[in-house]
């Protein structure tokens, strides 16, 4: 904490104040904070928080919050794609600026940056693996999902997009990121379509539940096709009880989410405005080489 | 335009071909009735006969399953409580029906409150409501809030809200039920004043005296059938009853002396709030005591205190010798205190459940079982049904859809069909019909001749000359006179109750 | 000496705002936490985060004093949150189709007082439990509103930003709707026979029925008004964030609307209720959420903070009630 | 005449459950989903997928029974679906503590029976209304929860597999405890002195009270008893999933356990109830659930599909009961 770093506005001895205004309180969410604080720790920044817990409202009121607290800048993990308009709107005519991580689809011009994970590379690079491993052959394929809503979709069409040739998704309903709820899903599934070959599970989390509920039918036979990098996950790949799961780490993005806000509030060189965390497909082939995902 | 002049004249409220029935049951069936503007008719009949019923059907309470109703001399088919009384039809329930957390002022102008420019004026509101309630002699606050008014002060408050209502049509059903003999004489005065305006006036009762001393007519109805009109001038109260009653005939057998025991009940100092103010007195065993005083002088609280709904702010409750703990319901079981309440539907019944169960619910709560044996309960069920002539048309059915006076009768067979030791009887045939009145009546006889101590707090005059041995007069809570029953007149007994002295 | 004291309670009953009297424990535990708060952070008490707090309250406001109303009749609405769902997404969906915005706005708060319509209805003329009707209906409605902006954000640019952004005077606009609808409520809970109808129906149906109160037009009007608030909050909740988007709104707002109105004292089974209180509530968890962020509480405390909150006022509510 | 027909009508309302008469809205739904699903889909009227669904449902169903007497005797939980989140996760934390597998299950339900007990007592002696007080805890809970496991997922592995995916002559485990609970519960209400008494407490708790019946004692067990079922609730979906996770439990399942209690006819100011309503709601919401995915029903009309069920058995129930 002895070094210090200048402000953005040249002020040579304030030490920098960044807010953070969070969107949930599950897994991700909570390894993203934590990498955040980590790594503004040792950035002799000091970083403010708070959550949204899944309500745009909510993420405004945190927002108007930050800037009552004339933080220096505020980073958001939104709740929603291009909800917060008006928190940018906000943070603006207050002369704060905006970072965001995860999405990005706003107008750049008015933010000060981000930290995106590319959903939309996600779902293809599950599809085009899905294919290659049939080699092109007749499956049937199942979804999973989130909630029905932005993200999910995104993910889901460029996923569908993917499969070429003889894979048909036969089966698409919603777990609502709950696990129980993936568990009952993929039980119902079983009863629907027993010869389905492939699932893909929208994160890690239901991923899991639906492993119980194959497990529990006997059923080992069945690839599932996930979405994390979590400890969880890459385990469940290494053993071969997920076929996939592609890691986009919260510990990346909040990382990279301090050193851009830093850099790019300093006017550093080379800080690139828009930066897209690197993800990484995980077989059981390379698990051991898989980015942590936790601070 | 009428060329024909008619012998009387037309009806204020005409029924004709009236049936109700519920779930299969018949309550009424093919009544006529008529009233005539100005008279005041009064409807008689047995728990259960179907005199509410009757009269929530000229209200547009309920509608009938068949028949005509002309008000003033048009047919209405299709009559609901807002019409009837924009028709000029008011009336004043068995069941009080103000809105609790309201004061009383507002409870007198529901759904009228005065306006000015759009807005509530409350000024007016209360200034009116203060004056109607003077009007009639109530000495009830205008900014009172209902739910803290004792049940005399309740009823004489929907009085005044149906009679500022106005319009041609009044109907009480049982006013003077829980009311003392001065409240009953306002009552009264009250109905003589409105039939002189030329207001036609329903009037249901049990009390057949004063059926026969106020009414000009008369109608009894059985079995929800009609069964006589006449005029009171040309009836008496043996032929009265026994239209109500059929072959059963109402006995009013003299009570047989009585000699009392040891010392059973003791309040000593009993004191809770500025109504009870020290209040002291012994019932002993085989002695019925009643006590008397206006509505608000204290009487009203030994409910809550003597069933240990409420702690006392000083004294104590002795019962058989023994301090009662104060403030808890089931140490005063324990001690053997049974108290009835006047209050049937606050603090007595469950109306949700059936009759037989709520019979059970005492023995429950003091034997306190493990299970609920069902046919056994049927069975005991039975018998006190029989013995408390419990009537109902559907065998088993919730408490709710009983008569008034059978749910005071189920009350009753609650806490009197089993050992007492001492008991509070609070009004304890409010609504009752005469014949179940009698019998009451001499069940509590027989409870006391059995060796309990019983407590009466009745506004009913002839009830306590009928069942008590002494009389206590509390005013503010403190006793200010202790009597013989035998050395009391009926008229110092109205003249203590209302304030006055004996003479 | 009894009636002597009946004109004295009279005076001060009238005098006093009906039921801040009332409210001594939320307002306690609210006076409590602001005292605490300021001591811990310097910002609390600034007028910028003052009007931040009300800001973000204004449309729970909104939608509180519209359930406050229709619970002390007896009623419920659990679809009030999902209605501002919906009427979010449709003032949106109509503004970025062109609508013109003033145009939108009385789209959504007829649709808002419409959908009330119905649930009056239901609850009206099929008797279904209120809570039954509206969960179900609530259930419908956050579909729909998921249906209505396809599961997507949806952007309206600078549209409604005097609605979201503006300031009357140096008070924000949205702020200055909610003083006005709640004064409005206000005054028609105390001054209004409609208001006053309200109480007797929720005090005892029966004796309202009997007394020729018009229960089921007043019930449909209150459910109406309710839908009709709510799409208000709607449309103020698309303005204030700029975009429509999943999530807003629904059983979030929801239950916000429902903890203020409760902890503030009106009750579940009708027949009681003020505005006073239900601002209270509502002011309660604004500053309790404003405080949570400012102290720095970890999330995962903040439900646990919040709760506890919640359950002091209560049973500091009940002990107030008691001494009295 | 009269008094003949009384034995034999008592003798049919003794054999027959009371309430399936009462029922016939839910329960005509019910069918008409069933008949059409079948007719859309071969798979629903199989053995595997019945068994599918009654185990889906066998969580909500003993929370719905804990509930429903609750209810009955005028009381609310609406921290019910936070316990079993909070119960959850301290099994699991539990057993991943080495803690023995019946260890860690007993302290669960003594931990959920004890949560029960302080909402119980909040209700009682402080007299805070019950739908405040558990909002408040459930809120507390909630918090509670996701400090437990530290907002990640904790794997229990094989352990409680008996539990989670065990057979008892062919039924699953889950189900079998499941209709146990309903079984004694459903019991409890007709025969045992405890469950009648909760009637009379919730129909009139002033006439309870003075009759002798031990109301605060009744109800402080009333609440001890809906905090056991819901530990227990927990502790069979830590066992189903074979881990906890945040988002398990809480509001979710609350607000389907109260959707069966009262779409099975359990009123909310209490009094009347049963415990075949609520085995009706609880498999309404299975079947439909089942049928959603079954039949393919689009995600985004999910919600309004449900919805319309639940507004759609609520009315049925209404017209069903007008018409007896
Ligand atoms: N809502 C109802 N549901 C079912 N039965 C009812 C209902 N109301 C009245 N009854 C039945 O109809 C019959 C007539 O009742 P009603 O109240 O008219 O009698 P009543 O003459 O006023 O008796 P009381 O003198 O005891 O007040 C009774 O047997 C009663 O049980
Ligand atoms: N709902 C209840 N739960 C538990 N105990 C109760 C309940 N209602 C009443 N009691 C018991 O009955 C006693 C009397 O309660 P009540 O509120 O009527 O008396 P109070 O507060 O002394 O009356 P007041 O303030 O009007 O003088 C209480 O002390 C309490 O022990
Ligand atoms: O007897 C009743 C009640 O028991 C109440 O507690 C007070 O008013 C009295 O009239
Ligand atoms: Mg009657
Ligand atoms: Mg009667």
């Amino acid at each position: 904490s002895s070094s210090t770093t200048t402000s953005a506005s040249g002020d040579g001895e304030k030490p920098l104040t960044l807010g953070f205004v969070n969107g949930n309180t599950i897994e991700f969410h909570t390894c993203l904070q934590r990498s955040m604080e980590a790594r503004a720790k040792t950035a002799g920044v000091t970083l403010l928080t708070s959550n949204s817990a899944m309500d745009p409202a909510k993420e405004l009121s945190n927002i108007d919050d930050m800037i009552a607290k004339q933080v220096d800048a505020i980073i958001v993990q939104t709740v929603n794609i291009d909800s917060l308009e008006g928190g940018i709107a906000r943070a603006n005519r207050a002369k704060i600026p905006i970072f965001l991580t995860s999405v990005a689809s706003v107008d750049q011009s008015k933010i000060l940056g981000a930290v995106i994970t590319d959903v939309v590379k996600v779902g293809r690079e599950l599809g085009e693996w899905l294919v290659k491993d049939n080699a092109g052959a007749a499956a049937d394929v199942a979804v999973i999902g989130g909630a029905p809503g932005a993200a999910a979709d995104l993910m889901n069409n460029a996923f569908k997009k993917a499969l070429t040739g003889g894979p048909r998704i036969v089966f698409d309903q919603p777990a609502f990121w709950q696990r129980a709820k993936a568990q009952d899903v993929a039980e119902n599934l079983l009863q629907a379509h027993p010869k389905i070959k492939y699932v893909f599970v929208h994160n890690e989390d239901m991923a899991l539940g639906v492993l119980a509920a194959f497990k529990a039918a006997g059923r080992t036979d069945i690839k599932i096709l996930t979405n994390g990098g979590s400890p969880a996950g890459i385990d469940a790949v290494r053993s071969g009880e997920f076929a996939v799961t592609v890691s986009n780490t919260p510990k990346s993005v909040g990382e990279m989410a301090i050193d851009d806000t830093v850099g790019l509030l300093q006017k550093k060189e080379g800080v690139k405005k828009i930066a897209t965390v690197s993800d990484m497909l995980i077989t059981r082939d390379n698990a051991d080489q898989a980015p942590p995902y936790c601070s | 335009m009428n060329a024909v002049p008619q012998a009387r004249p037309a009806a204020a409220l005409e029924l004709t071909g009236v049936s109700k029935s519920f779930g299969g049951a018949a309550a009424l069936r093919e009544v006529g009735f008529s009233l005539l503007p100005g008279e005041i008719h009064a409807l008689a009949g047995i728990n259960g006969a179907g005199k509410s019923t009757l009269v929530k059907i000229m209200s547009g309470a309920l509608s009938p399953d068949g028949g005509h109703l002309l008000i003033a001399g048009h047919a209405h088919s299709a009559l609901t409580p807002r019409r009837a009384r924009a028709l000029g039809v008011s009336i004043v329930h068995q069941h009080r029906t103000l809105v609790p957390q309201l004061t009383v002022a507002e409870n007198l102008f529901l759904g009228r409150l005065p306006t000015r420019a759009g807005r509530v004026d409350w000024r007016a509101a209360r200034a009116q409501a203060a004056r109607a309630l003077a009007d009639l002699g109530v000495e009830v606050p205008a900014t009172a809030i209902a739910a803290d008014l004792g049940p005399a002060e309740q009823t004489l408050v929907e009085i005044a809200r149906e009679i500022q209502v106005g319009g041609r049509v009044l109907i009480l059903d049982e006013p003077t039920a829980t009311l003392g003999g001065a409240d009953a004489a306002r009552v009264h005065r009250i109905v003589r004043t409105l039939s002189a305006r030329g207001i036609a006036v329903v009037y249901i009762s049990h009390h057949l005296d004063e059926v026969l001393d106020l009414a000009d007519r008369v109608t009894v109805l059985r079995d929800g059938r009609h069964v006589l009109t006449a005029s009171t001038a040309e009836t008496d109260l043996p032929s009265l009853v026994r239209a109500m009653t059929g072959d059963r005939l109402a006995e009013t057998r003299p009570r047989t002396a009585r000699t009392p025991g040891r010392a059973v009940l003791e309040l000593r100092d009993l004191s809770a709030g500025p109504r009870l103010a020290g209040l002291s007195l012994t019932v002993r065993a085989g002695e019925v005591v009643a006590v008397l005083g206006c509505a608000g002088d204290g009487q009203t609280q030994l409910f809550p205190l003597l069933s240990g709904l409420r702690r006392p702010s000083g004294g104590d409750v002795l019962v058989g010798g023994g301090r009662v703990p104060p403030g808890s319901v089931t140490a005063a079981l324990a001690a053997g205190l049974r108290c009835v309440t006047g209050e049937r539907l606050t603090y007595g019944l469950v109306p949700g459940l059936t009759v037989d169960e709520n019979l059970d619910l005492t023995g429950r709560g003091l034997r306190r079982p493990w299970s609920v044996r069902w046919r056994r309960m049927h069975r005991e069920a039975a018998g006190a049904r029989t013995r408390f002539g419990v009537t109902t048309i559907r065998p088993d059915p919730p408490v709710a859809t009983l008569s008034g006076g059978n749910q005071q009768k189920v009350l009753l067979a609650r806490w009197l069909d089993r050992d007492v030791t001492a008991c509070l009887l609070e009004e304890p045939t409010n609504g009752v019909d005469v014949a179940a009145k009698a019998d009451i009546h001499r069940l509590i006889d027989g409870l006391a001749a059995r060796g309990a101590a019983v407590l009466l707090a009745s506004a009913d005059v002839d009830e306590v000359l009928r069942l008590a041995d002494r009389v206590l007069v509390v005013r503010s809570g403190r006793t200010v006179a202790d009597l013989p029953a035998d050395r009391v007149s009926r008229d110092d007994l109205v003249s203590l109750s209302v304030g006055g002295t004996a003479s | 000496m009894t009636t002597a004291a009946h004109p004295r309670r009279r005076t001060i009953g009238a005098a006093l705002p009906p039921g801040l009297v009332r409210h001594g424990g939320v307002l306690g535990v609210l006076l409590l936490i602001a005292v605490f708060t300021t001591s811990r952070s310097d910002v609390f008490l600034t007028a910028p985060n003052l009007l931040n707090v009300s800001r973000q309250i204004a449309v729970v406001a909104v939608l509180a004093a519209g359930l406050t109303l229709l619970m002390t009749a007896g009623g419920i609405d659990f679809s009030l949150g999902a209605i501002a769902a919906v009427t979010h997404g449709v003032t949106a969906q109509l503004i970025v189709a062109g609508v013109a915005d003033w145009a939108a706005v009385a789209l959504a708060l007829t649709l808002g007082a419409a959908i009330g319509l119905v649930n009056g209805t239901v609850v009206t003329v099929f008797r279904v439990t209120p809570f039954v009707a509206t969960l179900a209906s609530s259930t419908i409605l956050t579909g729909v509103a998921l249906l209505v902006i396809g599961g997507q954000s949806i952007s309206i640019g600078e549209h409604l930003g005097g609605l979201g952004f503006g300031e009357l005077l140096g008070v924000p606009v949205l702020i200055v709707i909610a003083a006005a609808v709640c004064l409005a409520v206000g005054l028609a809970m105390r001054w209004s026979a409609f208001g006053r109808n309200a109480f007797a129906i929720g005090g005892n149906e029966n004796a309202a029925r009997l007394s020729g109160i018009p229960v089921v037009r007043t019930k449909l009007l209150l459910y109406t008004l309710g839908g009709l608030l709510a799409g208000l909050g709607g449309v103020m909740l698309v303005a204030r964030l700029g975009a429509a988007s999943p999530g807003t709104g629904g059983l979030h707002l929801e239950l916000t609307v429902v903890a203020a109105v409760v902890i503030g004292g009106t009750a579940l089974h009708g027949g009681s209720g003020t505005l006073v209180g239900t601002i209270l509530g509502v002011l309660l968890l604004g500053v309790v959420a404003n405080s949570l962020n400012l102290l720095q509480i970890n999330p995962y405390f903040q439900d646990v903070a919040l709760g506890t909150v919640l359950m002091v006022a209560a049973v500091a509510n009940h002990l107030r009630s008691r001494r009295h």
